[in-house]
């Protein structure tokens, strides 16, 4: 498997505080990849740092061999490389199918053809059927016309990943993507999600609800205090005591 | 003295608790533990009306705290620690104190703060230094003491031991102890460092997911070794066997 | 659903709606104008709608579809109104080998200079015609330019400091000409050439059809400009800046394209604005009239729908109108202290805006959420796919 | 002293006062105040009207210039400010709820004029109010006086801020509106006094500035602007930081133009109003928020202690 997505030694440091440390990870094609660790461990930031939010202080981004480093996050948009946020921001003046075709690049976006329908139609029309089949992936179809205002916490979720997908994008970084929606869903969602990977995407997961989503993970990174603490498959990173320890506080001894 | 019902709340379109119900008996100190994520800090923030409660009942003493603005909550006899942001870091490490006591007499707050920096000596040190140059556990130790600043009926306690060293988050927990025991505090405390808390505890809670999936004796569920799995979320641990989801099951219905 | 019954429900919805209610409260103000004022008055609220609906509406695409806080609206309409004022006359000058130079703007070469333009436009219909739409041209580039050296700086800053840096640019272009004599004279207005000079003492009532004619195409060309990718675009950027940009937008191109359009069109409204009036004086393309106002319009209207843009400008022009035509009659208490009514027109700006704001955070005709594709387009590829499956 | 200096004293001093209000507002409630135009207004009609009538000296009627500029403060919060706050209203918004404030105040402002003009045959459109003034070492008194005046203003200020304990409470709720809450500080209190003192030294800032230009019904909406640009000089994060930016474009723009004059003659007086707005311009452009974006002036203000508001709402939130 070749690997999609490679940081060497990235660090950010914000007013001198070290927020992620000289970490090191590879996400590999066609696998759905964990980051764990608990709050303000760093995930977010190196996140950012991958996708061109942030700029890295130090350290290399590689997406598919190509340096990324310090790119602007539509230029990396560009290249395949998207991500979706931890709480959803959808563009709440639009319908859940405009949301996902605003993701899709269109030649009525040049301002000299954008007043002319026939310039820009069939293009359209092809992107919205795309756009439909993609809102079914994801389960909603339904809701395709509705304001994007209307959807529930996990729809919207559902649609962030969309807009992910819309793109045409081979790795998508998902932070926290069950965050704040209930387990019912929260299961619905990974199994979308791991039946996107089955089609052959690839997936950089944030979440730390871990028990929920590690059973859908091939490959968990842990971090903590901006630095990597374990890696592995889930079995091996779950168990490792630095893991429990980060987790559970001291006393493991205690179980 | 304090009961939540029902509880579905969260931050603006995402639900963080899910139907959560939970008792704080009078004099006691009840811990509610859980992993990253659980919403346990959530939990304090509706009681503050800081989050959105979006249904569900919250009574202290009898009445509904639902949208009681939350200066009206401190006047009640609420005091609320919070885990970030818990200390006002424009303000000298005395007018933090000061303010922490708002509602009292320029005379009992005096005396207040004299006890407090009897307590936490370090705070008697940096007394006019600003709050924003003190290290972390320093902080962690203003905060507290500004909480007991407050004379509380009850008081809610987010995430104490973050950032103190082992001896001093020890210290701190004993000092949380002989609140309840000889202040007769009512204390709700949300706590990462489970096995201190739950030693010390009288009620506890265990929260995944925004819902409880354990109550009881704080001792007894120190006992469970489900503890650690839930904690984790792994459903098996290696050489553990099956889980006893009936535990889980029976703790829900405790409620 | 039957064809009819389709018909009838639209019809429904119009009838029900906000933009029908407003449409009908305008006639009968309209109405009730002309039968105690006669034509003259409706002429002068037709032609104060007209260009001021054509600067809303660009300050529309801007602030209402883009999310710009264009608190410098002024700023592109005095590059059209100055850049009219200054240039078409000046090429006028050039050919009939008059003076047009720094001295075409002093005041007392000025004033002989443009009657002797004007008795030339006045003698032919194509040179009119020609000049009108030279005018509209300068002044649409002026504006374009404007609006691009704007959003160079704009593009580093956010909400309320833009919002504030482009009202100090657009003061600033103001003193400019105020002090610079050679632009547009200075503090003496200069002279507009007049290309509707030709229809003599019905002018005016030609103006108000020709320039009715310009809005109705900038507002057809806006709502299909908002109505295309690039409007989603600009729509994505008002929701959300940093979502815009993971979605693959270059948000600085968006927002100077919105800059550029929005400018441009200003310019055009400013231009014909002084062709109206006849005179450009810099010091009074002010902020109030031509920013604040707009800025009311707008959010009566909607913020974010052309139409309700439109029904704004209409409305609180009509407003104000009869605040000037009534102000002895219902404020003769006011005039009885010595006071002008007449301020009563800023009492009823702010009082707009304020009243917005509390009531009716969306405006009156708020935008609706609709895709950008016309709706069969969408229902022919919407049926397609439930085809097939 | 020159008449450049003894001027730009007076008129900087007015406009550290008005950018200071706008800067306390901003950082308290989050709102641009718009209305800081029609306030200073107010408040140099209130001197005015005042020695105009009753006679005297301008300085006199400086406490009922204080007095009517936080009452119209007190009237926005009540009316227009506190229900939006609520209702977590959008930075622009707020912004645009205080423009329509001031062009009520505006028409209500030029109301009182033509009433002045036709009542007590008053030329209140325009007033050189230096006229009132008496001399002092053989220059006009508020050359001295009023930077005396506004850093008097700003020491009561620090002490109120620092040694009160509702000053401190107000700090604390500006820093943190959670724990402020959850401490028992009542946030609307702070809100509503952020409002009298931001109203206050409005009115108090353009009755200075009157005293050095002319007074008009409009001088408000011709300088607010310059009030902004101070305000956004000093980089919106600390009260001291806006004082002293309104303080910095006052004086520039009267020294730069005479030195500017001097040197290229008398026409560029017409483009004084360029010389700040260039200097705010040049700012924004290398320092996107602003004087505190500046690391010296960072080091000025930890040397100067805690300052109002630090340098971001809710850093540990």
């Amino acid at each position: 498997m070749k690997n999609m997505l490679v940081a060497e030694n990235v660090t950010k440091t914000f007013d001198g505080l070290v927020a992620v440390n000289r970490v090191n990870i590879v996400v590999k094609e066609n696998t759905f990849t964990m980051l764990i660790g608990p709050n303000g461990c760093g995930k977010t930031t190196l996140i950012n740092c991958c996708t061109g939010i942030l700029k890295p202080t130090s350290g290399r981004v590689l997406f598919e061999d190509i340096d990324i480093t310090g790119w602007k996050p539509h230029e990396i948009y560009r290249v395949g490389f998207v991500r979706s946020f931890q709480i959803p921001l959808p563009f709440i003046g639009l319908t859940v199918i405009d949301n996902v075709l605003g993701a899709m690049r269109n030649p009525g976006e040049a301002p000299f053809k954008a007043p002319l329908l026939k310039k820009w139609a069939h293009v359209e029309e092809e992107n919205m059927s795309r756009a439909m089949d993609i809102l079914a992936r994801v389960g909603l179809e339904k809701h395709w016309d509705l304001p994007s205002s209307a959807l529930g916490a996990a729809q919207l979720k559902m649609l962030e990943v969309a807009k992910g997908l819309s793109s045409g994008a081979k790795l998508i970084a998902l932070d926290e993507p069950i965050g704040g929606v209930d387990p019912a869903s929260a299961h619905e969602i990974l199994s979308h999600v791991s039946r996107l990977k089955e089609e052959g995407l690839t997936f950089l997961v944030v979440e730390h609800r871990i028990d929920i989503a590690a059973p859908f993970a091939d490959y968990i990174y842990a971090m903590e205090l901006g630095t990597l603490i374990s890696e592995g498959p889930p079995d091996k990173v779950l168990n490792d005591p630095k893991v429990i320890e980060v987790y559970l506080g001291k006393e493991v001894e205690a179980c | 003295m304090l009961t939540v019902r029902k509880l579905n709340a969260g931050y603006g379109k995402l639900q963080v608790l899910y139907d959560l119900s939970i008792e704080v008996p009078a004099k006691g100190l009840t811990v509610v533990v859980g992993p990253n994520g659980a919403g346990k800090t959530t939990l304090l923030c509706s009681i503050m009306n800081i989050a959105k409660v979006f249904s569900g009942e919250i009574l202290f003493e009898g009445n509904s705290l639902i949208g009681e603005l939350t200066h009206n909550l401190a006047q009640k006899g609420i005091a609320y620690v919070p885990q970030m942001g818990n200390v006002f870091a424009g303000l000298s490490v005395m007018d933090n104190l000061h303010m922490a006591g708002y509602m009292l007499s320029k005379a009992e707050a005096d005396a207040k703060a004299e006890q407090m920096t009897e307590i936490f000596p370090v705070l008697k040190k940096f007394i006019h230094r600003s709050a924003g140059t003190l290290s972390g556990g320093e902080r962690r130790m203003l905060a507290i003491a500004m909480g007991l600043m407050k004379n509380p009926k009850l008081m809610l306690l987010d995430e104490l031991s973050t950032d103190l060293a082992p001896i001093i988050a020890e210290r701190v927990m004993m000092e949380v102890a002989r609140m309840r025991d000889e202040l007769g505090i009512t204390i709700l405390m949300v706590e990462q460092m489970a096995k201190r808390a739950l030693e010390i505890g009288d009620t506890a809670y265990l929260l995944v997911s925004g819902q409880v999936k354990y109550s009881g004796q704080a001792n007894s569920l120190l006992h469970e070794p489900e503890l650690c799995s839930m904690y984790l979320g792994i459903k098996q641990l290696p050489g553990q066997g099956e889980t006893k989801l009936s535990v889980a099951e029976e703790g829900s219905e405790g409620n | 659903m039957s064809t009819h019954g389709h018909f009838a429900e639209k019809f429904k919805d119009i009838l029900l709606g906000r933009a029908f209610h407003m449409s009908l409260i305008i006639f009968v103000l309209l109405a009730f104008l002309y039968f105690s004022g006669g034509t003259s008055i409706i002429l002068s609220i037709l032609i104060q709608v007209a260009v001021f609906s054509i600067i809303t509406m660009s300050l529309n695409l801007e602030a209402g579809y883009t999310g710009i806080p264009q608190f410098g609206r002024v700023a592109a309409v005095i590059a059209g109104a100055f850049a009219v004022g200054a240039i078409p006359g000046r090429i006028m000058a050039f050919f009939m080998s008059l003076p047009y130079g720094a001295e075409y703007a002093s005041d007392t070469v000025n004033v002989k200079l443009v009657p002797q333009i004007n008795a030339v436009l006045a003698g032919s219909w194509l040179l009119s015609l020609g000049f009108l739409l030279m005018c509209i041209v300068i002044a649409g580039a002026a504006g374009a330019l404007v609006g691009w050296l704007i959003s160079r700086p704009a593009i580093r800053l956010k909400e309320a400091y833009l919002g504030i840096s482009m009202l100090a640019i657009g003061d600033f272009l103001m003193w400019v000409g105020h002090n610079w004599n050679i632009i547009v004279g200075g503090s003496v207005p200069v002279y507009v050439p007049d290309p509707f000079r030709i229809f003599g003492a019905a002018r005016f009532n030609v103006i108000v059809p020709a320039f009715f004619l310009i809005a109705i195409i900038i507002f057809i060309y806006l709502n299909r400009l908002v109505k295309s990718p690039l409007g989603r675009n600009f729509r994505m950027l008002r929701d959300n800046e940093l979502s815009a940009s993971a979605a693959g937008l270059d948000i600085v191109k968006v927002r100077t394209q919105s800059l550029v359009i929005g400018a441009c069109i200003a310019a055009i409204g400013g231009g014909l604005y002084v062709i109206y009036t006849g005179s450009v004086a810099a010091i009074g393309m002010t902020r109030l009239t031509f920013t604040f106002w707009p800025w009311a319009y707008m959010m009566l209207g909607a913020i974010g729908s052309n139409v309700g843009v439109f029904l704004g400008v209409f409305l609180l022009t009509i407003l104000r109108t009869m605040i000037i035509i009534y102000r002895s009659q219902w404020f003769g208490f006011l005039q009885a202290a010595g006071i002008d009514p007449l301020w009563l027109e800023y009492t009823l700006l702010g009082a707009v805006i304020i009243i917005v704001i509390l009531f009716l955070p969306y405006g009156l005709v708020p935008e609706k959420v609709r895709p950008m594709l016309p709706a069969n387009r969408v229902k022919k590829v919407i049926s397609q796919k439930q085809m097939q499956t | 002293m020159p008449p450049w200096m003894s001027s730009g004293l007076i008129y900087a001093s007015g406009l550290a006062l008005t950018a200071g209000s706008i800067t306390l507002l901003y950082i308290a409630t989050r709102t641009f105040n718009f209305a800081v135009a029609s306030m200073a207004t107010i408040g140099f009609y209130t001197v005015y009207t005042g020695v105009a009538l009753y006679g005297g000296l301008p300085y006199q009627y400086f406490p009922l210039a204080l007095l009517v500029g936080a009452i119209t403060g007190v009237i926005c919060y009540y009316g227009l400010n506190r229900p939006l706050l609520r209702r977590q209203a959008a930075e622009i918004t707020l912004m645009m709820s205080t423009l329509g404030y001031d062009l009520v105040l505006l028409s209500l402002i030029q109301m009182y004029a033509d009433f002045l003009t036709n009542t007590y045959k008053l030329f209140p459109r325009r007033v050189t109010m230096s006229l009132y003034d008496f001399e002092l070492f053989g220059d006009r008194a508020a050359a001295f006086i009023l930077p005396v005046i506004a850093i008097g203003i700003l020491m009561i200020l620090h002490i109120f801020l620092t040694k009160t304990k509702f000053g401190v409470a107000m700090r604390a709720t500006i820093e943190n509106p959670v724990l402020a809450g959850a401490s028992g500080i009542n946030s609307d209190r702070v809100y509503l006094v952020s409002w009298i003192i931001s109203g206050g030294m409005a009115a108090l800032g353009g009755a200075f500035m009157a005293m050095a230009m002319t007074g008009t019904p409009v001088m408000g909406m011709y300088t607010i602007p310059l009030m902004f640009a101070g305000a956004i000089l000093g980089g919106l994060g600390s009260i001291y930081g806006g004082i002293l930016g309104g303080f910095v474009i006052g004086l520039t723009e009267y020294a730069g133009v005479f030195l500017l004059s001097q040197k290229f003659g008398a026409w560029v007086l017409g483009y004084r109003m360029g010389i700040p707005l260039f200097i705010m311009a040049a700012t924004l452009l290398i320092f996107p928020r602003g004087l505190s974006g500046i690391p010296l002036f960072k080091i000025l203000k930890s040397l100067a202690g805690g300052s109002l508001g630090g340098e971001k709402r809710g850093v540990s939130a």
